[in-house]
């Protein structure tokens, strides 16, 4: 008979994340009490504060760390904030483009083309919910990076996945694609992380521990079957190259960031990112780092396959989201790299390069909610010609974007890139140095192919217009735009900050 | 070596001359003309001072120099711009001043009608500075700046009507077989500071005693390909008959009297380089045979006046040439005749100039005939410089040609024996075209229209021809007395003993004059004693038409370098756009293919997705099972 | 403050003005540019004279921490090489702006931006030959492609979109292989104990790197320069680029940007490689004697003015960089001074072009002919710019031109002969066009062509005085020159072969 | 007999709902295939904690059943939309997404 021991925990450092719960339960109250007229200003209120709130607690208690908070089963430690912190950056300035109406659909329950559909569009009904389920989906996300036993891994790993199942499915236009998005991404992801728990299994087969740190112990003590340890590492590792997108795990990928709605596909695209590399980071840092020898070739070469294949598959892309969606399925070739460094250099480069990459990417996609026409928002790439002539500002943010994913110099892009690549070198792995530049150069081709059509085509005249950005909007983009090159030409104090505390704690 | 800051003056005045009129444009065009001709007369005074003073000094103490500033110095390559005025730079100096000027004068009238006359006073005042550089400079590299200056006044110069297709054409031939020569000299140069570490004159000369022959060879070889271009001499001789084009004032000083001679300085002026030389030495005196020849049978088959006396120039020059060949024993020579032949060639050329200008540019010989009544003064003048080129005693050329034909015969051994009948060969030839064009144009009958109206050239004309004629006529006499001109450049070089005569100067004088007795003889009897039809006949001999195409040397050159050229380069082209480009554009379309091919991957079908993640799972297992096993 | 952060930061300024002003007033743009400009060029005026010609290393050193966790500083500093190009782009700016007073209309978009831009790019031009920090360098070098890529794009003309991007891959391709160097030296430096980018200290590097190590990294950094500089088969954007882009902006681009490739392999590739660099010595000799005579023939072979420049220029970049590896003392000097010269003669010649382009309104060499009866103030300027393109004795790039045989001469005698062969190609593929454009009759389309106004004579006077002069006095830039390329070549263990003059007799 | 059998069951039982996921049409039957290998894995948890003999296991698994009973009210949810709107439930309709 095992005798029960309470558990302690630390709430000043469980605050963020509980503080996100707290505000989506709040959310979801509001929906269930408050007059329909208010909710969308209270819940987009709601969200924010609790949003900022959280950052502010996670400020106060950024150089502490302890493995102890939660009986071991969450670890806060200086990259585990680092991440946080960049989850919940990101969220805020993404909220912003949740909050411009025009993305989701008014009924979720109302039939494609169904006069109950119209009928809900003339009454401007909103739905509200998914500021709750981002929520959630933020705290899932924060919880993931931090999680240091299996089971919070699973749990965090679901809590972040389920809202953005239902998120992805409710577009306002192009509902069918919508939903379908929705339903591969759900089918997709319970797959994954069927395979997600089988690792878990035999992990706990392989070390009798749900731990990292058990697991860690196990590894270096050798005792366990490595059979288990291999099965382990194996489904695991699906579960989260799933997560980031990685080849040939990132089907799902451009059919759901087309499908779902832009501000959700922005979301995705940047937090779900930074949160599943934050895990992959952590686990593979803390519980796998002495096995690097079994696992490590298999993620080289993952890596390289994803590198080269999302450049050119986008250079073949007619539409902005695809393109964007298989750029971010490069971009998670070159984060890989960070993974297999597998030294401090690399952990550090991995976060700036997640940071800087996930800010870009939801400016990038900000920009792509604003160009719209009768129909709603205007993706293929042909009728995005001449859109340096009709709004030289957007254009102009965009390519900015669009020369960070390059790596430009004197853009975030380029220090991530440079960082990350030096640090994959450093571990000695040519390979990845050669393929990533090479890369790198595909992907500058279909980059410049969009400043292209944007500022050296002459406009095609079919209704396509930019719609005067939503204040919202604009504070996204214009944030995103000035960190991207506050990144590019003076990153010191982020890449101190970062060195000074990026470390994980075993 | 004494300094004398007064040599720069003599480039600095028609430099000036040049620029201002280049510079001031349609302003100069009242006085442009007389500014240019002032200052090549003054720099032709500074020419006469200079020689006064040079003359009152001791032979040893001849040589001045001017040191203007530094020019290019990097590293053991120094190169200062300064000015060497010796011997034999003087007598240069003052060629071509002194027949500049006259020229210049003579344009005056000549070139009263066209209205770029300023512009053409210019180019005038241009070459004579250049001129005067290639002659006073005292490096190899100072040398070239004024040989290719000279080119590029030769250019603008043949092209100086360039709006006619064909001129704009021969200034451009001119200019790039000019640059082929240019590129000996710069390989010469280059060769120079490879082996000796310098590339100025004295520099070398001290040197060229203990330097491999090889390497005094190889410059000296060089040196040649570059007197090759500039002097019209075989191989490179194509462009002199095209650059006939240029107005005859042009013809007469650039193409006669003084830059076509440049080559035979240069060798002259490298005499220690040949002197340590023997191989290139040889392949001077052949080039100089060959081009003797080659020139003198043109010369017979040219109606056109101007083509014929530039066919006659190429041979005379291949004289010079030749005799600069010899060694110690010919310079003096090779310079004698260029002077001699400065005189009689420029003022023939006048000449020629002077009927062109009474006959409205008509220089078809066919269709002149019996000017002598009409321009007397022409006649005389012109037929003052025909004795002196046949070589008739006591003109000028009789002195200068007979000391070559001489030193070529006791040149040696069968050497000598080939080189002394090539040379007495060429005058009987030289006799018989030069003949022939005196009886078509003067003596014989007239065969031009009645619309025609031939009359003597004004006064600004007649006067230089009238000096030069005077010059053609004492000239040879003046520098053959007492072996004067030898003694005058005997300090320049190294004597290597004397030679054994082969036969006695006056039985080879004798021979000489046979020759051009046979010459003229033939002349008469084919031309003055019968009759000769305005158009040129078609029914003659291959060789006749042969010569007339200037004995093939175009059809040559555009078979051997203008077509295959011009087939590289179009060639060229192709394979820019096809291959290299094509090759970097390929590589984008197959970036852009393997895209599109790997973008079906994504069927858009759920299971095939599952599929893949199966795979990888699977994929995944196989590999991290393989490392660790 | 250091003059050359001044220097970069004048332009910037001139930058904020601009975007300050009204864009109705055009005018003032176009005042603000050139004052700017004409600032910039007297203070580098200034700079040159303030240089210490006989002090060996670098001057006016700035060195300021940037990204100290990468060892990154933002350290500028120039020695006699990097000065003369500062002072060739300099000088070249303010006349570009001359010279294309009406470039910026017909473009895309307003004069301010192409305005914004120039100054941009010269912020980065003279940045790109400050920087004494490798990093820094490199960004300069990337960065500069954006400015150019939409002064090509959007104020060119023809096909001025797609040549953009051929500019820009190409460029990007060789930024990207230099870059995978730049991680490759960084990783090398950190493992030998100095994580650092300041190339004097990087310099020491090659002691411990293996040979198969310093060749790749070698060849990261050439390719790349060979791209820019531009260096055979690497050349085919440049044409494209050349021709679409305005008569101003080639300038730039062929007088300016192309020497960083040039001077890149000065600076870097000898600097941080010198084993490397002897061993590629041979094969890289080869490729510029290729460029030479190929550049040469299709320019003999184009048919539109401004590709032919831009073949010349091919040809030309071949001697500098023959020069530059010959590693003699008349080599290095002699490429150096050629890159001045060649700024300015290629500039005379692509101005003239923009003038005649203007004017007839076509670019192909067959729609001219005698224009020299018609404009004969234009024609004269095309000639010269010609002459000393064909380096004409008496021209500045004459002087540079035979400094670089005779040094190449010295040590690669077979390279020297072949690549003199140019001088006659130069003398074909100057004079074809002068006869078709220049000479003959005066074609339909061009008997009234107006000659050059006051303002082009403006522009185009200082360069052609520039040429005559240097041509006859280059030692003023020689004096600069000449302590940089010793202490290089000394670096790289050479000396100029001494006279061989064995005795044979 | 021996706890090894358990795991070759799941491993077996893993496997057929991959292939399941892999060839049925019907997105309930898929779905159904997917809450098959999380059982899977269940079992193999249970039997890793009856081997090691330590509890968390079991906590797995029940953790488990709880997330997977999340999955089928938000995965009902998407698939009924899906089948409203298209009136079919088969997962091979849904391919608009393509590319």
């Amino acid at each position: 008979m095992i005798e029960f021991v309470s558990p302690t925990l630390d709430y000043a450092l469980l605050a963020p994340i509980l503080i996100v719960l707290g505000g989506a339960v709040l959310g979801v109250l509001i929906e269930a009490f408050a007059p329909r007229k208010s909710r969308a200003s209270s819940q987009l209120f709601i969200t924010l504060a609790t949003l900022v709130l959280s950052l502010v607690s996670l400020i106060r208690v950024r150089d502490r760390s302890s493995s102890a908070a939660a009986m071991e089963s969450v670890t806060f430690d200086g990259a585990g904030m680092l991440i946080q912190g960049s989850i919940l950056i990101i969220s805020i300035i993404s909220v912003f483009l949740l909050a411009d109406q025009e993305n989701f659909t008014a009924l979720a329950a109302a039939l494609p083309g169904s006069d109950e559909e119209r009928a809900s569009l003339q009454q401007d009904l909103r739905v509200t919910e998914i500021y709750p389920l981002t929520l959630f989906a933020v705290a899932g996300m924060m919880l993931f990076p931090v999680a240091t036993d299996l089971i919070t891994l699973f749990v965090a790993l679901e809590v972040l996945s389920l809202p953005l199942y239902l998120l992805a499915g409710l577009s306002r236009r192009r509902r069918l694609m919508s939903q379908e998005a929705a339903l591969k991404y759900f089918l997709l992801g319970a797959f994954a992380s069927a395979f997600f728990l089988m690792g878990i299994a035999y992990l706990y087969g392989y070390s009798s521990s749900v731990t990292f740190a058990g697991i860690h112990s196990a590894v270096i003590g050798g005792s366990g079957n490595d059979i288990y340890l291999l099965l382990g590492i194996a489904f695991i590792s699906v579960g989260l190259l799933f997560k980031v997108g990685a080849v040939p795990f990132h089907a799902w990928s451009p059919d759901v960031y087309q499908g779902a709605p832009t501000a959700v596909t922005a979301l995705m695209a940047a937090a779900t990112k930074v949160a599943a590399f934050g895990a992959m980071l952590r686990i593979f840092y803390v519980s796998f780092a002495e096995a690097y020898w079994q696992w490590r070739p298999a993620i080289i070469a993952i890596a390289l396959i994803t590198m080269v294949f999302g450049s050119l598959v986008a250079i073949a892309q007619r539409d902005v989201k695809r393109m964007l969606a298989y750029s971010s399925i490069a971009h998670a070739g070159f984060l890989l790299s960070g993974v297999v460094a597998l030294s401090k250099s690399g952990l550090e480069s991995s976060i700036f390069y997640l940071f800087a990459y996930g800010i870009a990417t939801v400016g990038a996609f900000g920009v792509v909610t604003l160009v719209r026409d009768s129909a709603g928002e205007v993706t293929d790439l042909n009728r995005w010609s001449g859109l340096g002539k009709r709004s030289p500002w957007v254009a102009t943010a965009f390519a900015g974007f669009l020369l960070a994913f390059a790596g430009i110099p004197l853009t975030s892009g380029f220090i991530g890139k440079f960082s990350i690549f030096s640090a994959a070198y450093e571990s000695g792995s040519t390979a990845i140095l050669i393929t990533g530049v090479l890369s790198s150069a595909i992907a500058a081709f279909f980059y410049i192919r969009v400043i292209v059509l944007m500022f050296f085509k002459d406009p095609v005249e079919d209704g396509t217009s930019v719609v005067i950005p939503s204040i919202y909007t604009q504070i996204t983009i214009t944030v995103s735009a000035v960190a991207t090159f506050a990144l590019g030409i003076y990153p010191t104090p982020l890449i101190n900050f970062i060195q000074s505390s990026a470390a994980f704690l075993r | 070596m004494a300094t004398n800051n007064g040599l720069v003056y003599l480039i600095a005045l028609p430099l000036f001359g040049a620029l201002a009129l280049l510079l001031l444009g349609r302003k100069a065009d009242k006085w442009g003309h007389l500014l240019a001709t002032a200052m090549s007369a003054g720099s032709f005074a500074v020419g006469l001072i200079q020689l006064s003073q040079m003359l009152d000094r001791e032979a040893e103490l001849r040589p001045v120099t001017q040191k203007l500033f530094t020019w290019i110095s990097v590293g053991s390559f120094n190169v200062d711009a300064s000015l060497l005025l010796d011997q034999l730079s003087i007598c240069f100096v003052l060629l071509i001043t002194g027949v500049g000027t006259l020229i210049h004068i003579y344009s005056i009238s000549y070139m009263s009608h066209d209205k770029d006359r300023r512009r053409f006073f210019a180019y005038l005042n241009l070459f004579i500075a250049a001129m005067l550089l290639l002659v006073l400079g005292d490096s190899y590299l100072n040398l070239y700046v004024g040989w290719e200056g000279v080119g590029l006044a030769s250019y603008l110069l043949i092209g100086f009507w360039n709006q006619k297709p064909a001129y704009a054409t021969a200034s451009k031939k001119a200019f790039v077989m000019n640059r082929i020569g240019d590129m000996g000299l710069s390989f010469a140069i280059m060769i120079a500071f490879a082996t000796l570490g310098t590339v100025s004159f004295s520099g070398v000369k001290e040197h060229s005693h203990h330097a491999s022959e090889a390497a005094m060879t190889a410059i000296g070889v060089m040196l040649l390909v570059a007197a090759v271009g500039k002097s019209a001499q075989f191989p490179l001789q194509a462009w002199l008959g095209d650059a006939m084009a240029g107005p005859t004032p042009v013809s007469a000083l650039i193409h006669a009297a003084t830059m076509v001679t440049a080559g035979v300085y240069l060798i002259v002026r490298s005499n220690f380089v040949f002197d340590a030389a023997p191989t290139a030495q040889l392949l001077v005196v052949i080039v100089g045979a060959i081009t003797l020849l080659f020139g003198a049978i043109i010369g017979m088959a040219k109606d056109d006046i101007k083509k014929a006396l530039a066919a006659s120039t190429m041979s005379q020059i291949g004289y010079m040439i030749l005799a600069s060949g010899l060694g110690p024993a010919g310079y003096a020579f090779a310079i004698m005749h260029l002077l001699t032949h400065g005189f009689f060639k420029a003022g023939m050329f006048l000449g020629a100039g002077s009927v062109m200008h009474g006959m409205n540019d008509e220089v078809n010989m066919r269709k002149y005939g019996g000017l002598r009544k009409f321009m007397p003064i022409t006649f005389v003048t012109f037929g003052l410089g025909y004795l002196a080129i046949i070589g008739v005693p006591p003109f000028a050329g009789f002195y200068s040609k007979d000391m070559i034909i001489e030193t070529a015969l006791n040149a040696g051994g069968a050497k000598g024996i080939i080189l002394g009948s090539v040379t007495l060969l060429g005058a009987a030839i030289t006799a018989f075209y030069m003949t022939r064009v005196m009886i078509l144009t003067f003596t014989s009958p007239k065969r031009w229209d009645d619309n025609q109206h031939p009359h003597e050239s004004p006064a600004l004309m007649w006067i230089p021809m009238v000096i030069l004629s005077i010059g053609s006529v004492i000239s040879g006499y003046l520098l053959y007395r007492g072996k004067a001109f030898k003694h005058w450049l005997e300090p320049l070089f190294e004597e290597h003993g004397e030679h054994t005569e082969l036969l006695p100067p006056i039985v080879v004088s004798g021979l000489a004059l046979t020759m051009v007795a046979i010459g003229v003889a033939i002349a008469v009897i084919k031309y003055q004693l019968s009759e000769i039809d305005n158009v040129a006949p078609e029914k003659v001999s291959i060789f006749t038409r042969i010569a007339r195409r200037d004995l093939l040397q175009d059809d040559v050159n555009e078979a051997l370098f203008m077509r295959p050229g011009q087939a590289i380069t179009s060639a060229l082209v192709k394979i820019d756009d096809s291959v290299v480009d094509g090759a970097v554009r390929g590589v984008g379309k197959m970036a852009l293919g393997s895209g599109s091919a790997l973008r079906e991957t994504q069927t858009g079908f759920v299971r095939s997705y599952a599929v893949l993640i199966l795979i990888g799972a699977a994929a995944l297992i196989a590999a991290i099972w393989v490392v660790t096993t | 403050m250091n003059i050359l952060s001044f220097l970069m930061l004048l332009p910037l300024i001139g930058t904020a003005f601009i975007a300050l002003a009204p864009k109705t007033n055009v005018l003032l743009t176009k005042q603000i540019a050139l004052v700017t400009t004409i600032l910039v060029a007297l203070v580098g005026i200034y700079m040159t004279i303030s240089f210490d010609f006989n002090a060996k290393g670098f001057q006016f050193v700035e060195s300021r921490e940037w990204i100290p966790a990468f060892g990154i500083k933002y350290a500028l500093g120039v020695d006699g090489i990097a000065l003369v190009l500062i002072l060739m782009s300099v000088l070249l700016t303010p006349i570009v702006v001359v010279a294309g007073w009406n470039e910026s209309e017909g473009g895309r978009w307003s004069s301010k931006v192409f305005y914004s831009l120039l100054l941009v790019l010269e912020t980065m031009m003279i940045g790109v030959f400050a920087s004494t920090d490798v990093f820094l360098f490199y960004v300069f070098f990337e960065a500069m492609l954006v400015p150019v890529y939409f002064l090509i794009g959007g104020f060119g003309s023809g096909d001025r979109a797609a040549a953009a991007v051929k500019f820009l891959l190409y460029s990007l391709f060789g930024g990207l292989l230099m870059l995978a160097s730049i991680i490759g030296i960084y990783v090398m430096a950190t493992r030998y104990g100095n994580r650092t980018f300041d190339i004097t200290t990087l310099s020491q590097l090659h002691t411990v790197l293996t040979p198969m190590m310093e060749n790749v990294l070698f060849l990261g950094f050439f390719i790349a320069f060979a791209i820019k500089a531009p260096l055979w088969p690497l050349h085919t954007w440049l044409p494209d680029a050349a021709k679409s882009a305005t008569p101003g902006t080639s300038v730039l681009l062929l007088g300016v940007l192309d020497k960083v490739g040039t001077f890149g392999m000065i600076r870097y590739c000898l600097t941080l490689f010198p084993e490397a660099s002897k061993t590629f010595t041979p094969m890289i000799i080869t490729l510029a004697v290729i460029s030479i005579l190929y550049g040469a023939f299709l320019a003999i072979g184009a048919k539109d003015i401004k590709r032919l420049i831009a073949y010349t220029s091919i040809s030309h970049f071949g001697f500098i960089t023959m020069g530059i590896f010959a590693m003699t003392s008349q080599g290095m000097s002699g490429s150096t001074l050629y890159m001045f010269n060649h700024g300015f003669s290629t500039a005379a010649l692509f101005l003239v072009a923009g003038f005649m382009i203007t004017r007839r309104n076509s670019s192909t060499i067959s729609d001219f002919g005698g224009l020299q009866r018609v404009t004969p103030i234009m024609a004269w300027s095309f000639f010269i710019a010609g002459l000393s393109s064909l380096a004409l004795p008496g021209l500045s790039s004459f002087v540079s031109e035979f400094l670089v045989l005779v040094g190449t001469f010295t040590r690669y005698p077979v390279a020297a002969v072949i690549a003199t062969f140019g001088i006659v190609l130069a003398a074909l593929y100057i004079l074809i066009p002068v006869q078709r454009a220049l000479h003959g009759p005066t074609t339909p389309g061009n008997e009234n062509l107006s000659d050059l106004t006051l303002r082009e004579k403006i522009a185009i006077a200082p360069v052609i005085a520039t040429i005559v002069v240097l041509g006859f006095y280059p030692s003023p830039l020689l004096n600069i020159i000449n302590p940089a390329s010793q202490t290089i070549i000394s670096q790289q263990g050479f000396s100029d072969p001494a006279p061989t003059m064995s005795e044979g007799k | 007999m021996s706890l090894d059998n358990y795991l070759y069951l799941s491993a077996i039982l893993f496997t057929i709902g991959a292939v399941g996921v892999v060839v049925r049409r019907n997105a309930i039957v898929v779905f159904m295939c997917i809450e098959l290998m999380l059982n899977a894995a269940n079992l193999s948890l249970v039997t890793f904690s009856r081997i090691n003999g330590t509890l968390d296991g079991q906590v797995v698994a029940f953790f488990t059943m709880v997330v997977a009973a999340c999955e089928v009210v938000v995965g009902l949810a998407i698939i009924v939309t899906i089948y409203r709107s298209r009136r079919s439930a088969s997962i091979d309709d849904a391919s608009l997404l393509k590319r």
